[in-house]
């Protein structure tokens, strides 16, 4: 049930200033107006806008948005999306996000974040993030009830707590999720393409460069015998 | 000490507190105050004389009181008005600057 | 007899309070306390018409009148010492000390009381008051009609256009 | 009135009912005779109170509710069963609060003025006559005891302005006063009239004269409808209920006189007010709807303070219902009303009623009077609309 205020009856127009009337009725058009409401209130069900908030909640609006969350495909944390290129971390205003990229033992990069950090106490909900991020890693949450009694280890959003499965994006908002998810295969399709292409490319320099390896030690064989 | 005396001293105590307020205070509104003072003690005097006096039927004392409680709050509202004109004029009411007429 | 001898002492105090405070709304709270001890002493002596009407015109009018003027000049927060002070306070004892004592001699002097308590029928309080007493009735009316009406006037802020 | 023919247990003297319980049992212990008479009577102002706290406390949860519900919303439901639990929880917030007392504050005054106001509230609320046997004090001066014990309030709220130091609550207590002082005036000349008639000022005599059918009620004579209008508007003024609650406008000045107060104090002013809602509305009731009076000649039957406790039911949930619906006045416009429109209508009830008296009482008389007031009161609405009614305004970018 939308609380949208379509559900109160739409006030009659205020007359024009000039009808004379008996002092006094406006009271009385005052009164039948919240009497009608005070009547109503027990039997008319649409007019009743109060939301028993623990028990009932009323649907967020579909761009409402909280604090950040990292998306990961599949259901286990370890493939975010997320490869720790730290653009939003430069991008965010109030620079709330701390990421350290993890590395192998001999220093590669392993394109995986060890350490994602959002402080949520500093946070203020821009959404820059989530238009920087170019590997669709970071979207908007929907989720409001974040209170913590300790104010400052408990605002500290760590990796674990702030990754959610691309399938609860594809819950919170299902066109974003889905217009992602179909630019994604899209992209996977054209990249598999170029791979597949590139790999083409590959085996035929491969034979070419094999063909010109046979025929030169035949030229060395023929001069030397 | 029969209970008319005793009225007696109460009212005429009350009467000279009253009297020492109005020609102590520098402050006209205080002097009101002495002023409400000294009509109650008058007041006190009547009801004492119609309750512990010679009985009478015309209740004399009674009535006296009814039309002073009148008189004297006619008397507190003009006082006051004309001493709110004064404090707009003056912007004080401390009598002993309102000498203008001292020549 | 016991009542008034309660009450004679509170009332007096309450009246040395009134004059002797240094802080003006101090002295009208205390005035207003003196006049309804007051108001119980008229109850406590039978004459209750008398002391209900007492109270409310006092306790709910005059005082408040008087405090009210007191926030309006400005003077409730001027401590004023001169009720202490000896070059006042001495002229104004030289004074009332001579009138205390003439009413406290004749106070000795008067009658024994008689014990049977008149009563105060409010029917015939009425018609007295409308029959024998009716032209004053009426004079008090109109004194209290300009009363209202000039006090009105008097303490009407004039604009500066109208007089 | 012989206490012993009286059966103990009939509906009717069920008020008394604890009363008489304690004089008998003292009684019967051999207690002396003014103890018995002291007991009874504090037993009796007890019941008074009792009635009344819980209706506070009723009214302090049925007014958010009402007022809930005329703002299509539920109201407080939380504390136990539909909401029940509330004033209880209101009540224990109130008495855990801090008690702060500002530094610059007169100390005794502070303290003194809470009491003084709930004081002349509960004094009034004992001179109503409840039921036919249940008058806590039947007095002969009883209205009169009434308008003077309810004007002492308006020296406790100069106390309680003024003692709190700073300069709201002074602003608001002189607000305050002022509004309280203009709106008694036209009380007590209304009720003035109903004493012109009745003859009497003892609450309980004029309740027995409005006896018969509805139509014998004071409110029902051509005098009786104007003076009543104006009474009921003036209750609402002297309680500081809603269109008049300018001296404790949250919006303008905090919370004007009751700035100051936190904690129990602040309990008590809102006590004192309530109480004060119920003694000036359950005089309204005693003087033109008739009091204790049945509606109809017939229903002996229903005790008759439940008749009494039924009006002020639907005149309290009035209030309610105007708060649920008027804005708050200004002081200027309140003040000009007052004066220049509730005074003089008030004082033309006065020839009214008593043309009115002298004329028999019948339809003749009604036919002579009903233009005489209403002719007035028409002229006056129609000019005073004029000059009352805030000017329509000509917006210049917003679409008026």
């Amino acid at each position: 049930m939308q609380p949208t205020s379509a559900n109160t009856p739409a006030q009659s127009p205020p007359e024009k200033p000039g009808r004379w009337m008996l002092p006094g009725l406006g009271l009385f058009q005052g009164l039948a107006v919240t009497g009608r409401n005070m009547v109503q209130s027990f039997y008319n069900k649409e007019r009743m806008t109060t939301v028993q908030y623990p028990e009932e909640r009323a649907p967020i609006s579909p761009n409402f948005r909280n604090f950040p969350f990292l998306v990961y495909d599949g259901n286990s944390i370890d493939n975010l999306r997320c490869v720790a290129c730290s653009i939003c971390e430069k991008e965010c205003p109030p620079q709330c996000i701390y990421i350290v990229l993890e590395r192998d033992e001999n220093g590669k990069s392993l394109k995986r974040p060890k350490i994602f950090d959002i402080d949520v106490s500093v946070c203020m909900n821009c959404g820059i993030c989530a238009e920087v991020c170019p590997f669709d890693a970071i979207y908007m949450d929907g989720e409001y009830e974040l209170a913590t009694d300790d104010r400052f280890e408990g605002l500290l959003f760590h990796r674990e707590r702030l990754a959610k499965s691309a399938d609860y994006h594809m819950k919170l908002r299902p066109e974003q999720a889905s217009e992602v998810i179909a630019r994604r295969k899209a992209e996977e399709e054209k990249k598999a393409a170029a791979a597949a292409a590139k790999a083409a490319k590959a085996k035929a320099d491969a034979e070419s460069k094999k063909a010109a390896a046979d025929a030169r030690p035949a030229d060395e064989k023929g001069g030397d015998a | 000490m029969n209970p008319l005396a005793l009225l007696l001293t109460l009212s005429s105590v009350m009467f000279a507190l009253g009297l020492l307020a109005v020609l102590t205070r520098r402050n006209a509104i205080l002097i009101l105050v002495g002023i409400e003072l000294m009509l109650n003690a008058a007041n006190i005097n009547f009801i004492a004389f119609w309750r512990y006096g010679p009985p009478d039927l015309e209740m004399a004392g009674p009535i006296f009181v009814l039309f002073s409680i009148a008189i004297a709050a006619a008397e507190a509202a003009v006082g006051l008005a004309i001493i709110l004109m004064v404090f707009r004029l003056r912007r004080t009411t401390d009598l002993n600057q309102l000498d203008s007429l001292h020549g | 007899m016991a009542s008034l001898l309660i009450l004679s002492p509170l009332v007096l105090l309450a009246a040395l309070g009134a004059v002797w405070m240094a802080r003006p709304v101090h002295a009208a709270l205390l005035l207003a306390l003196a006049l309804a001890l007051n108001a119980v002493l008229y109850l406590a002596m039978g004459a209750d018409f008398i002391g209900l009407v007492q109270f409310a015109v006092y306790v709910g009018a005059v005082a408040v009148l008087i405090v009210f003027s007191l926030l309006i000049t400005r003077q409730s927060d001027e401590t004023e010492e001169i009720a202490r002070r000896p070059k006042a306070l001495v002229p104004g004892l030289l004074c009332t000390l001579p009138v205390l004592a003439v009413l406290l001699i004749t106070a000795s002097k008067v009658p024994a009381a008689s014990d049977e308590a008149p009563a105060l029928p409010l029917k015939k309080l009425g018609e007295i008051l409308f029959t024998t007493h009716a032209p004053a009735v009426l004079a008090v009316a109109v004194l209290l009609t300009a009363v209202l009406i000039g006090a009105a006037l008097f303490a009407r802020e004039t604009k500066p256009n109208d007089p | 009135m012989s206490k012993d023919n009286i059966p103990l247990w009939s509906p009717e003297h069920l008020p008394l009912l604890p009363q008489r319980l304690v004089e008998m049992i003292l009684a019967n212990l051999g207690a002396p005779e003014w103890l018995v008479s002291i007991s009874g009577f504090m037993v009796a102002a007890s019941t008074v109170l009792a009635v009344f706290m819980t209706a506070f406390a009723l009214l302090s949860l049925i007014e958010r509710k009402t007022l809930a519900r005329a703002q299509n919303r539920i109201g407080p439901n939380r504390a136990g069963w539909f909401g029940i639990l509330q004033p209880v929880a209101d009540g224990i917030k109130m008495l855990t609060k801090e008690d702060i007392v500002p530094a610059r504050a007169v100390k005794l005054l502070h303290l003194l003025a809470p009491i003084l106001i709930v004081l002349p509230a509960i004094l009034a609320l004992g001179v109503i006559p409840y039921g036919r046997e249940w008058t806590p004090v039947p007095l002969e001066l009883g209205l009169l005891f009434f308008f003077a014990v309810g004007s002492m309030t308006e020296l406790s709220v100069f106390m309680a302005g003024w003692a709190s130091g700073s300069k709201f609550p002074m602003l608001g207590a002189m607000r305050a006063i002022s509004q309280m002082v203009s709106y008694e005036l036209p009380l007590i000349i209304t009720a003035l009239g109903v004493v012109m008639v009745s003859g009497t000022l003892s609450l309980p005599e004029i309740v027995q004269q409005q006896g018969g059918g509805f139509w014998h009620w004071n409110v029902c004579t051509p005098w009786g409808i104007v003076a009543g209008l104006l009474f009921y508007v003036c209750t609402i003024a002297e309680a500081n209920r809603c269109p008049f609650d300018l001296p404790e406008g949250e919006s303008e000045i905090v919370a004007g006189h009751m700035t100051e107060y936190s904690g129990f104090k602040y309990a008590l002013f809102f006590m004192g007010e309530y109480l004060g809602l119920f003694a000036i509305a359950g005089l309204f009731v005693t003087l033109f709807l008739g009091g204790w009076q049945a509606p109809l000649p017939g229903l002996g039957l229903v005790p008759t303070w439940l008749w009494f406790f039924g009006k002020l039911a639907l005149v309290i949930f009035s209030y309610l219902w105007i708060r649920a619906t008027f804005p708050r006045l200004r002081i200027d416009q309140l003040m000009r009303f007052a004066w220049l429109c509730m005074i003089p209508m008030a004082l033309l009830t006065l020839p009214a009623a008593a043309i009115w008296h002298y004329m028999g009482r019948g339809p003749l008389s009604w036919m002579v009077v009903l233009p005489l007031v209403l002719v007035p009161w028409v002229l006056v609405a129609v000019i005073f609309n004029k000059r009352l009614a805030p000017a329509t305004r000509t917006y210049r970018f917003a679409d008026g």
